[in-house]
Order: C-alpha cells, then structure tokens, then sequence
C-alpha cells in the first residue's frame, strides 16, 4: 500500500511520457498500434487518478501521496509532489480530457505517430504542473505543457495555423518570463532560500510591498494563459486553428493551468498581494465575461464561438478567484472542472461536425439535428451546462463564483450575473443555427458520430450531468484544498 | 600663451585638423596622414604634461615612445592593408570599399 | 629673455604645424599633401625642443620625418595612377565633418583654457635620453618588450599582405597576370575580382 | 402519519424517473407506443399523493404544512438542502398541475397522434411536470430557482418541439431568452436575500427580513425599506418574465408556435402561474414593502389592460387565447398586489381550470380543421358540438359570466381592489373585464356559430373521446369551480383562516354590468350569418394599428434590443480581431521595422563609423562633465564661450 502510496503521482506523469517514447520507437506504418499504446498511456492515467480521488482520506486533508526527493540540493530543488484536494479534482479533469482526447483523434491520418507523442508529452507536462509542489518543477512542467502546442497547431492545425502557432508560444512565453521573475524572487527573498512550495507557504513572510509587485507578475504570467482579457486574443486564434484533441486539451485543461497557478502559487503564497489586486481581478473577471460572450455573439465561425465562450468562462473562473472566499474560489476550481468537460464535450462536437460537413460556418449550416441526432443532443446538454443550467454542473460552479463574489464586491458580481443571459443567446443561437431549423439539402451525406466517436461525447455529456445533479463529493472534496489559503469568510 | 596653455592648444587644434583629415579625405593614403596628426598631437600632450608637471617621472616619455612605435607599426600595417586593397578593388577610395555593410 | 622667447618660439611652431596641418589635409594633389606633412613633422620636433626632450626632438625628426612619411610617399607613388587632382579630394561629409571637429577643437581647447595649468618650471638640467635608458631597462621593460614585438608583428605582417606570388584562391587570375609582369603591382586595367565590375569603369579618368 | 412523509419526496421526483425512463426509451427509438403509459401513470400517482395531503388539511387538522428535506451540499457558510415543503398552497397547487397534468398527457395520446417525435415529447412533459412539482413544492430560494430554470428550459423543449420549423425554433430561443432577462433578476434577489439571511430556507428568510422590517438589522448599503423593496421587486422581475407580465409578455404569444396540449399545460395553466404562485408563496416577504405591492399591482393592471387590448384584434385562435392568459396573469397580480393573497390564489385556480379547457377545445378544432384562423372557421357548432359547448362553458367562465367559475374569482379580486382603495387599478381592472368579455365571445362566435367559411370547415368531425373527455372534465371544472371559495370559502380557509373576506357588492355588480356590456355588443357584432369583414376592423384606424402591432413592445424587443445586442457582438467581435490583436501584431511589426531602419546604419563607411564614434565620445565627455561639474556648467557655458572666442572677443 505503501509503494502505491507513494508513487501513483509520479505514474500519472511519467505513464503518458512513456508512451510517448514508446510511439517515437513504433514503425509508423502500424496504425492500430499506434493508436492503442497511445491510449494505454493516456487511458492508465484515468484509473489511477480516480483511485488518487478515491483513496484521498478525506479527514486528513491537506497534501497526501507526497514524494519528496532531493534533486539539486545546492540550489534547494527537490522533485516534491503531492496533491490537494484542488489538484486531486483537477488531475481527474486531465485524465478524462487526454481520454477523451484521444479517442476524438482517432482519425488523424497524417503522421498520427508524432501527433500522438506530442500530446502525450504535452499531457505529461500538465500533469506535472497539477501535482508538483516544487515551484522549479511546477516552471519546468510548465514549459513542457507549452512547448508542444506549437507543433501541434502549426503541422496539424488548419486555417491560418502558423500564425496562430507563433503567436500562441510567444504570448505564453512572454507570459511565462513573468512567471519565471516571480519565481526567482521567490526564491531569493524567501529565507531559507528553496523552491518548495510548503516550506515558502510555512514560514515565508515576505514583505507587503514584495506581495503587491511579485503577485501582480504573477497574475499576469498565468493571467496570460487563463485568458484575461486584454492579453486572450491568442486564445481564439490557438482555439480555432488547433485539430480537434488539441483544442480539447488546450481549453479543456491547459487554460486551467493558468487558473491554477494563480491560485496555488499567487493567492497561496502571496496572500497580501492576492487582497490588494482582488479588486482589479474582478473587474477584469467581469469584463472577461462580458467581453467573451458579446465576442461570442458576432462570431460566424463554429470553432470561434467556442474559442470565445472559453474566455467568458475562464472570466467565471477568475471572478471565483477574485471573490477570495471560500466558496467563491471553491466555486471556481468547479467551474473549472465544469468547463473543461463542457469546452472538451464542445471541442469533440466541432471536430466531428466540421470532419463530417467540413465547413465551421454557422451562417451556412442548418437542421443538422435530423442527420445528427446523438450529436444533437450532446450539443445540447453541452450549451445548457455552459449558460449554467440547474441540473448541469455549470450552473453550480457560477451560482458558488456569483454568491462568493457577492461577499466581496456585490456590483462585479451584479454585472457578471447579466452574462448568463448573453452566454444564453450566443449558445441557442449556435444551437439553433446548426441542429434546428430546416435541413440544409447540401450536407445530405451527413451521419450520426460512429463507434469510437461515441464514447466521447457521451461520456462527457454523462459527466456533465452527473456532476450538476451530485456535486457534494467534488465540492467536499474542494473545501479540503481551500484550508492552506488565507481567504476572507 | 603661457605655459601648458598653449601645447595643449596646438595639440588640441592639431588633433582637430588630423579628424578632418580623416574624415573627410577619399583616398586611403590621406586618411592614414589624418591618423599621423592626430597622433603626433597626443605625443605633444604627453611632452607637454611631462615637462610641465612630471619633469621628474619618466612614464610620459614611456607613453610618448609607444605612441611612436605605434604609429610605425600602424602606418607600415596600414600602407600594406591598402597596396592590398588596391590591388583587389584597383582604386583605394574609401566610399568604395564598403563590402562589409548590412 | 627666456619667456618672451619661449612663447615666441612656441607661436612660431604652433604656426608652421597647423599650418602644414591643414595643408596636408586640404591639397587637391595627394603627393602634395605628402609634402607638407614633412613641416609638420619638423615642427612637432621644434615643439620637442622647447619642451627640453631632446631625445625626443630626435627621434621624431628621425622616425616620422624620416621613415614614416617616406612609406606614405612610397605608397603614393605605387597607387599614383589611381588619383586624379581635377576631383575634389574629400568625400560627400565635408561640412558636418568640419562642424564636428570644430567642435571636438573648441571643446578640448575650452577644457584647457578653464583649468589652471602651471607654466613650466625652472630651466631644465636632466639628461633625458639616460633617464629613458634606465627606465626602458629598468622599470619598464615589459613596454619596451611589447613594443619590440609589435614592430616585429607589423614588420612580417607588412611582408606577407604585400607579397605578390601568394596563390590565394580567387585572385588566382590576378596572380597569373601580375607574375608575368614582374612588377608585383597590377596595371590598373586589371579586371577587378570583386562584386561590382562597373563602378572601376566609370571611375576611372 | 409519519411514514406519510417520505411519501412527500415522490410528488416530483415520480414524473421525474418516468422522464427519464421514457426519454431513454425516445432516445434508443424502442417502444415508443408505452411512453404516454408511464408519464400519466406516475403523474396520477403523485396526484394522488397531493390530493391526499390537501384532503388532511381541508380535514382541519392542526398541521399548517409537511416538510422533509435532505442535506445536498455543504461549502462553508454556503450549504443548501433541498426539500419538499407542502403549506396549503403548496398542496393546492401540487393538486391543481397534477390534475390539469395528467389531463393534458391524456389528451395529447390522441393529438400527437403519429407525430415522429412521440416518446420525446412524452419524456419532456413528464420532465416538465416533475420541475414543476420541484418548483411548487420547494421549500428554500435554491430550490425553487433550479426548478423555475429547468421549467423555463422544458418551455424551449416543448416550443421548439417540430425544430425542424424555422419560426418554432426561432420562438423557443425567443422565449427562452427573455425569460432569462427576468431570471437574472431573480437570481439577484436569491443571492441578495441567502447572503443577507445566510441560508435559503423559506421561513429563515423570512423571520430574518420581518426583522429588517422592524429594524433589529441594518442590512448593508441600503436602507431597511429601500432593502425590501429591491429584495422583493428582484424576485418579482423573475416572475415578470416567467408569468409574461408587462414589458416580458412577448414571448408568449410566439410560444403558441409549440404543439397545444403543451400550450395548454405550460403556456396556460401551469407555467405561466408559476410567477404569480412564487409571490404568492413569497407572500410574507412581499408584504413587508408596500412599494413592492403597489409595483406589482400596477404591473398587473397594465398587463392586463394591454393583452386585452390586444386579443380584440388577433385572428389566431390560439394567440387569442395567449393574449387572454397575459391578460388573466395580470389580474392575479393585481389580486396579490392589492392584497388579495385569496383572490389572487383563488383566481389562479379557476383560470387554470378554463383556460386549459379553452386551449384544448382550441386544439380539437385546430386539430379538426388545420388551421389557427379564425376567419376561416364558423358553424363549427353543429359539427363539433361537444367542442362547442366545452368551449362555451370555457368562454362564459373566462368572460366571467355570473355564476360561471370566472365570475367569482374575478370579482373577488376587484372588490378587494375596491376596499382596499385602490380605486384607479379597479377601473381598469373594470374596463379590462368588459373587453375580456367581449373578445371571448367573438372567439366563440366566429369559430363556432354563423356559416362555415371555408372548406376545411365544411367537413370538420368532433375529435375523438380521448380527447373530449378531458374537456368535459374541465368543462365541469369551470362551471362549479367558483364553488371553490363560495359560498363557503374552502380556499380562503385554507389559506388564511383568519381574515373572511365578505363580498364586495358594489365591486360585483360594477363588474357585471361591464361584462354583460362587453357580451352584448360581441353578440350583436358576431352573431350575424353572414360576415364579409372583421367587424373589429371598423374601429378607428389608429386605435386599430397599436393594437394591432401589440403596442410597439415587441417590435421594441426583436428590432431594438435583439438587434442592438447583436450589433455590440459584431462590435466587439470587430474590435477584438483589430484593436486588441492590432496591438500584438502592431508589435510584432514595430520589432520588424526597427530591425530594418537600424540596418541603414551599417552602411560600410569606414569615415561614417568614425565620425559617430566621435560624436559619442563628445556625448560621453559632455554628459560626465554635466554630472562632475555643478550644475552651471551646463552645455550653454562651452557654446557662448566657443561663439565668443571665434568672433574675436574675450569670453573670460
């Protein structure tokens, strides 16, 4: 019990990383292969990250499976991981989504060996983030999150990939060199001079001037990749160039490393700073929101509307964060859940709807319902979660963010409430453009998703459901992670 | 014009009219002659400081001698560099000789 | 007797040498210009003089005067055919370059005229060249070590750029040319391996 | 009598598996046939159930209401429990949706008859009556929110149900999104109220805010009154956009476009009334602002006056009928906001009884003829007669026709209106029941008396028992259903035993006269053989046009508002790709340029190069004398002095 105690974590990263070099070594003529090593390593991930959730005992709390091995101890790095109740319900959302990503990448043809490599590597560096308590590892599993994504877009994408492929790395390295300084800071300033995340939370009392400037770099390092903003303009673009797994992956899960690492490292470690900027989170928060689903609204392209509706949502994510209240940042890390399902389940509906139809422009579409009905309604279940429909989970997660914000500042939270009924229109109107309405005669050799395609968007479409009507385990779950910050009641 | 005063001026001035030189000659060979000014201008200075404040010390006329053998060694260095660069580009005017640009 | 001299003096070579300054700097002829820089020279010594560095005195006359002025005139000669005195000698940036050296003058003889600078003292009895000797032998022979060494570098550079049957890849056809000629110098219509043939045509007279 | 209770949590979550059982069976395409059996059948079974609890209190026991809830999240001050709570009214209404429910499931066997989508629709009614039950027997603000959602989202089902109808599509998202607008208010109010009060339950709420009232607490930024009064108007907005009061009214004539059993259910008695049974429920909250009441009143008075209006003018069958249950909504409201908790709550009861009847005799005839317009019905009497006579007992009740179930409950409301002193909403209340009258008899007579008027109408056959039975039920309903609270008020006992309203003669006998008025004339118009033209259009031009355009409110919405909203999406939409992403490109172009203007300088002039090495120097040289020397040796000294000495003079 003990060994898996202590290793399941490291599995969860290292399971997809080895498949990965497994997949460089395959001959790449073997398809079938490919695809199922590919999803061994990505798959193995789900069991273990439901036992990680089951065995987690919740009376104990705080950090538990913690593995702590000395590494440079020069420079006081050890590789120490270790989760929470926030990384076991985010670890969780990483399984499902690489899953289910890579049952939707079932049908790339051209160089799937590389493709699927390169997810799983990408995968494995989000893993790394979600467990690592290390801030040198937390950067490094950072960067390997990110690098990949590059390639992916700009080989596999489609549209004007390689603009978006460049503009994606730069921003988020241009944000990551903030990140970077933070860190370093961190480090120098702190006593003991160390990376671990605990010692620093423990004893590190940095100074309130030091708090206001290195949380702002911070935020606006993960602020960069969460989407706020005026810095998320990379988002639509990566959004809609990326194939269908990768954008899965990318809104699904990388967006929330953003979030999180906010809120681990600038919220845990820097409470002063977190108090200081909470006013200017949530505004942005707010115009995040608002700003996404007007944006969501003028957009004709299918793939846009859902690149959008992530920043309106990660807005949600970030108001949670910035009502620094226990439930307003509970409901956040269950909005983030909630949207990464929701965004995957989207993301897997626009791959096969554009793999099918192999057009993105809502204008042209039509009744697609009769031709597509499972899809349909897996499209439907998707929007009623994303404008928070009781009975999905994206309705908890906001009701928790707007009664949190509601604490902290009533008229953000009053302004970001309207976005449920702009998220409202855009959803019904992409709705009905594509499934209602009359049959549009041109995509007449339209079919219903196959077998494996199946298995996603149901699975997804159940989560979402099953989530909104029994969240107590996750929110229970997430009340646990909450105990290291310093939140106001 | 007592004094220190006027070396220095003339070496000033003489410094001045050697950076005309070389900013302003064509041909290569005048522009080494601008370089010769300017640095008999600093061997004027260092004799001058020398006789005027450190008579006794003798580092100046260390410097001085330097200087000397410097400006040999550049001129001979310099006279061969352009010969080359004449027999390469047939005409040694300096506009013309810019293959190193961006 | 000896101030009123001396400054005299001291105007006097101040003259000749800025004089002979701007000659060589301004003369249309280039050979001309070679020429002046003899008084130049000349009157730098005569400074040497009145500033009792006797030693010094001689060894400008001998090595500027002497060496250094005859090379120019050598490598004069050697590109002569190139020059021709009807163009103006100087380049484009005649005037900006004049305001800046003006400027850089002004500035220098500003600074010297703002600082208090002693007149030179009692008449001078030392025998400078000894004290030279001792020092180049004594405290600082690396200098005169470095120098000894640089001379030399210059010296073999000198003799190997200006080596004539060097078989360097892309002059080998100038190579081929100049051996046949014996002079080791090119005639000027030699064809120019460089980028732009056509600029050579049109410079020349 | 405990074992009882648990029984309490099956009212809704009954339809509910039947929902899901029937919609799983809709999905897979098998057995579809068995569908109808499951939904009624559970929806019987928690009627039952209800029936049996209102039966206990009519019973006069001393239990005020039975309640059991269970614990359902926990997130520090943040915990919710979810609960059945059956108060008398709750009982009631459960009885009231579950009755007209079941009825509505009967009659659609025969009217979806063939109907591609048969289990689907099934599964989304037994949906909808679990999520109202939900709503009706909620016992906290969460509760009650996330059943008025989902109900709002089985109306989008249900209207959108032929999606492949472009206008049908168009009108669920229409629906859908204006009853949005009002429940963002109503979540403001529920997140103003949990916050304040710190849990959601009903009475915690309200003994919270009855102490705000009195002043024990100071609530946070506003004033106690200004406090309740924003309090209770936000959960009102909810139920201005729920029950399609004035200016939120516009989606429910659209939402006609949805097959008429579920007009009937939904858009008639059960939906639409939940606005008005939340403030009923809410009643205490709203009491302690008597801004808040007057607000409501005057709302319903305009909505009631305006959809009246309205409905003179329709040629649609079922938009008549739309345009009436505005209007009737907004009487109840005037009931609750002058303070007739019992009128409001007795009216509600009988307009769900006649309405639902009006509406389903609406649909045998449009499910006989095929068509909505009224202009080409007539002489239906003789074909369709159980129909005819069904919808006259509906029309006469509505119309408020003495001894009818309309009259009593109407009249109830005006006179409290009366002897409460508002004698301006009474007026109109007046004048709205004289067009009431009469739009509902010339529905009645064009479609059902003089000669057909088309061929559809020549052979058109009674529908089938299944269908007329469930509107002879309501037919009964609506003609004794006054006897619900006369002569001996069961309701008002029920509700609150304490006050006995006597009946306000004056209030009765004004409202009479009015509407046997408004009958007389729509007799005299109608109730001729032959009819060329629309009487009604003989009414003065421009009275006409407004009413005719619906007063301009929903042309303000779908070409002011939609259009407006839509044009700050582009907007933004416009802005986001060239502002924003201008900058980041901007940029990347401006590293570029630079590149290449900084390129010129390497130009290979060996004389260049040193003459900017010389001008650095000096730069140099000035900027280390700047800081060494003090400050008046600034670069002004070295340039008089240069100038002077050149022009011959002495600087010094």
């Amino acid at each position: 019990m003990s060994f898996l105690n202590q290793n399941i974590l490291t599995w969860i990263v290292l399971s997809p990383f080895i498949a990965a070099l497994l997949l460089i070594i395959t001959p790449p003529n073997r398809g079938a292969l490919i695809r199922w090593i590919a999803l061994l390593g990505a798959g193995l991930t789900l069991p273990l990250s439901i036992l990680v959730a089951i065995l987690y005992n919740r009376q104990q709390g705080g950090f538990q499976f913690q593995r702590d091995v000395p590494w440079i101890n020069s420079l006081g790095i050890q590789y120490h991981v270790g989760v929470d109740g926030i990384s076991v319900v985010l670890v969780l959302l990483t399984a499902i989504i690489i899953t289910a990503g890579v049952f939707a990448s079932w049908r790339v043809q051209n160089r799937t060996k590389e493709f699927l490599a390169l997810l799983l590597f990408l995968v494995s560096g989000v893993f790394g983030v979600f467990v690592s308590l290390d801030l040198f590892f937390f950067f490094l599993f950072y960067e390997i999150a990110v690098l990949p994504m590059y390639l992916l877009i700009g080989i596999w994408g489609t549209g004007r990939k390689e603009y978006s492929a460049m503009k994606l790395t730069l921003y988020l390295l241009f944000g990551s060199a903030f990140i970077l300084v933070g860190i370093l800071s961190l480090y120098f300033v702190s006593p003991q001079h160390t990376f671990d995340l605990l010692t620093l939370q423990r004893s590190g009392r940095f100074s309130y001037a030091f708090q206001r400037i290195i949380f702002l770099a911070f935020y606006i390092g993960f602020g960069i990749l969460a989407g706020i903003w005026p810095l998320h303009t990379w988002s639509p673009d990566g959004h809609a160039s990326a194939p269908t797994a990768v954008s899965m992956l990318h809104a699904g899960v990388l967006m929330k490393l953003g979030a999180y690492g906010i809120l681990r490292v600038g919220v845990g470690l820097l409470p002063g700073g977190a108090h200081t900027w909470a006013f200017l989170m949530g505004a942005i928060a707010t115009i995040n929101i608002l700003y996404g689903a007007f944006s969501a609204m003028g957009q004709t392209d299918f793939k846009y509307v859902v690149a959008y509706s992530s920043v309106s949502h990660m807005g949600v994510v970030m108001l949670g964060i910035a009502s620094l209240n226990p439930v307003g940042v509970n409901g956040a890390v269950m909005q983030m859940f909630s949207h990464g399902i929701m965004t995957g389940l989207f993301f897997a509906v626009v791959g096969l709807v554009y793999e099918k139809s192999h057009t993105r422009d809502i204008l042209k579409m039509g009744g697609f319902a009769k031709r597509m009905p499972g899809v349909a309604v897996a499209m439907t279940i998707g929007g009623l979660a994303s404008f928070g429909l009781p009975a999905t989970s994206g309705f908890i997660a906001e009701f928790m963010v707007f009664w949190g914000m509601w604490h902290t500042f009533p008229v953000l939270a009053a302004l970001s409430v309207i976005g449920i009924v702009l998220t409202a229109v855009y959803v019904l109107r992409i709705l009905q453009k594509i499934f209602l309405g009359p049959f549009t005669e041109q995509y007449h050799d339209l079919a219903d998703a196959q077998k494996t395609e199946w298995v996603a968007i149901t699975a997804l479409a159940a989560l979402l459901i099953l989530v909104g009507v029994m969240p107590s385990p996750l929110v229970n779950l997430i009340r646990l992670g909450l105990h290291g910050f310093h939140l106001n009641i | 014009m007592n004094g220190l005063d006027g070396y220095l001026t003339i070496s000033a001035l003489l410094f001045a009219v050697g950076l005309y030189g070389v900013l302003t000659r064509r041909n290569a060979i005048a522009l080494l002659m601008g370089v010769e000014l300017m640095i008999n201008a600093a061997n004027i200075n260092f004799l001058a400081f020398w006789r005027c404040l450190y008579f006794n010390s003798s580092e100046p006329q260390i410097f001085v001698l330097i200087g000397i053998t410097i400006a040999a060694a550049e001129a001979a260095i310099g006279l061969a560099l352009i010969l080359n660069v004449y027999r390469d580009f047939g005409n040694i005017e300096v506009s013309h000789i810019n293959e190193l640009n961006g | 007797m000896g101030q009123s001299l001396q400054s005299v003096a001291l105007m006097g070579l101040g003259a000749v040498v800025l004089l002979s300054g701007v000659l060589v700097v301004q003369s249309r002829n280039l050979v001309h210009a070679g020429y002046w820089l003899l008084p130049c020279f000349l009157g730098v010594a005569g400074l040497y003089g009145l500033l009792d560095a006797s030693f010094f005195f001689a060894v400008q006359i001998m090595l500027y005067a002497g060496a250094i002025l005859v090379l120019i005139l050598f490598a004069l000669m050697l590109t002569r055919d190139v020059m021709n005195p009807h163009i103006p000698q100087n380049n484009r940036w005649t005037i900006p370059a004049a305001v800046l050296c003006l400027v850089v003058g002004i500035l220098l003889v500003y600074s010297v005229g703002h600082s208090e600078n002693p007149s030179p003292s009692a008449p001078f009895h030392y025998d400078i060249t000894r004290q030279i000797g001792e020092a180049l032998i004594g405290k600082y022979v690396l200098p005169f070590e470095a120098a000894t060494l640089l001379l030399l570098a210059a010296l073999v550079g000198a003799v190997v750029l200006a080596r004539t049957d060097r078989n360097l890849p892309d002059t080998a056809q100038t190579a081929g040319i100049a051996s046949d000629q014996g002079l080791g110098m090119p005639s000027p219509v030699v064809e120019k391996s460089s980028s732009d043939p056509n600029e050579i045509r049109q410079e020349h007279p | 009598m405990t074992g009882f209770i648990h029984w309490l949590a099956w009212i809704p979550l009954l339809p509910l598996c039947a929902a899901i059982i029937t919609g799983v069976m809709a999905l897979a395409r098998k057995s579809e046939r068995a569908a109808p059996f499951i939904t009624i059948a559970a929806t019987l079974i928690s009627l039952f159930i209800s029936a049996a609890v209102l039966a206990r209190f009519l019973g006069g026991t001393t239990q005020n209401h039975l309640e059991v809830s269970f614990h359902w999240l926990q997130a520090g001050r943040f915990s919710i429990n979810l609960g059945v709570d059956l108060t008398h009214l709750a009982a009631l209404m459960a009885v009231l949706v579950g009755l007209v429910s079941s009825l509505v499931q009967i009659y659609s066997i025969g009217y979806m008859h063939g109907d591609g989508g048969y289990g689907r629709y099934f599964a989304y009614l037994a949906l909808f009556t679990a999520s109202m039950l939900g709503l009706v027997v909620a016992n906290n603000l969460f509760q009650l929110y996330v059943c008025w959602e989902l109900v709002g989202i089985c109306s989008y089902l249900l209207i959108g149900f032929w999606f492949h109808k472009k206008s049908a599509a168009d009108a669920a998202k229409k629906a859908f999104v204006v009853t949005r607008f009002g429940d963002v208010g109503f979540m403001l109010g529920v997140l103003i109220l949990s916050s304040f009060t710190g849990s959601f339950s009903y009475n915690q709420v309200e003994q919270t805010l009855s102490k705000v009232a009195i002043g024990a607490i100071q609530p946070p930024f506003f004033s106690p009154a200004t406090f309740l009064a924003v309090a209770a108007l936000l959960l009102f907005a909810g139920a201005v956009g729920k029950s399609a009061q004035f200016p939120l009214h516009i989606w429910l004539p659209d939402a006609m476009e949805g097959p008429t059993p579920v007009s009937a259910l939904i858009h008639a008695a059960t939906m639409v009334a939940a606005g008005v049974y939340m403030v009923a429920r809410l009643y205490p909250i709203f009491l302690l602002s008597s801004f808040a009441l007057g607000v409501i009143a005057w709302i319903g008075a305009i909505t009631a006056f305006i959809a009246a209006t309205i409905a003179i003018v329709q040629t649609d069958i079922k938009k008549v009928l739309a345009y009436s249950t505005v209007s009737q909504l907004g009487y109840m409201m005037i009931g609750l906001g002058v303070g007739g908790y019992v009128a409001g709550v007795f009216h509600l009861a009988t307009h769900a009884m006649f309405k639902a009847l009006l509406f389903l005799a609406a649909g045998s005839v449009i499910h006989a003829m095929g068509t909505n317009d009224l202009r080409e019905m007539g002489g239906l009497h003789r074909k369709m007669p159980i129909t005819s006579l069904t919808c006259l007992a509906g029309i006469l009740a509505l119309a408020g026709f003495p001894g009818f179930a309309g009259f009593w409950s109407k009249d109830e409301v005006l006179g409290v209106a009366l002897s409460n002193g508002q004698t301006l909403i009474f007026v109109i209340g007046v004048l709205s029941a004289g067009i009431t009258a009469f739009y509902s008899l010339r529905l009645w007579l064009m479609a059902f008396s003089g000669r057909p008027r088309s061929a559809s109408a020549e052979h058109a056959h009674e529908a089938p028992a299944v269908m007329t039975i469930p509107l002879i039920i309501l037919a009964i309903g609506a003609l004794f259903g006054g006897l619900m609270n006369f002569p001996h008020p069961f309701i008002g006992s029920l509700l609150n035993p304490a006050e006995h309203e006597q009946i306000n003669l004056v209030a009765m006998g004004l409202s009479t006269a009015v509407g046997l008025t408004g009958l007389a004339w729509a007799w005299l118009l109608y109730a001729k053989p032959e009819m060329a033209q629309d009487p009604v259009e003989r009414m003065p031009v421009s009275l006409y046009r407004t009413f005719a355009n619906l007063w301009g409110v929903d042309a303000f919405f779908t070409n002011g508002v939609a259009r407006w909203a839509l044009n700050i999406g582009r907007m933004v939409a416009w802005f986001d790709r060239h502002v924003v992403d201008g900058a980041v490109n901007g940029a990347a172009w401006m590293c570029g340029a630079s590149g290449r203007t900084l390129r010129r300088f390497t130009n290979g002039q060996a004389q260049f190069y040193a003459a900017v090495m010389i001008v650095a120097i000096l730069l140099a040289v000035w900027l280390v004398l700047g800081a060494m020397q003090p400050p008046n040796l600034t670069a002004a000294a070295p340039t008089r002095w240069a100038v002077t000495t050149t022009l011959g003079g002495r600087a010094r």
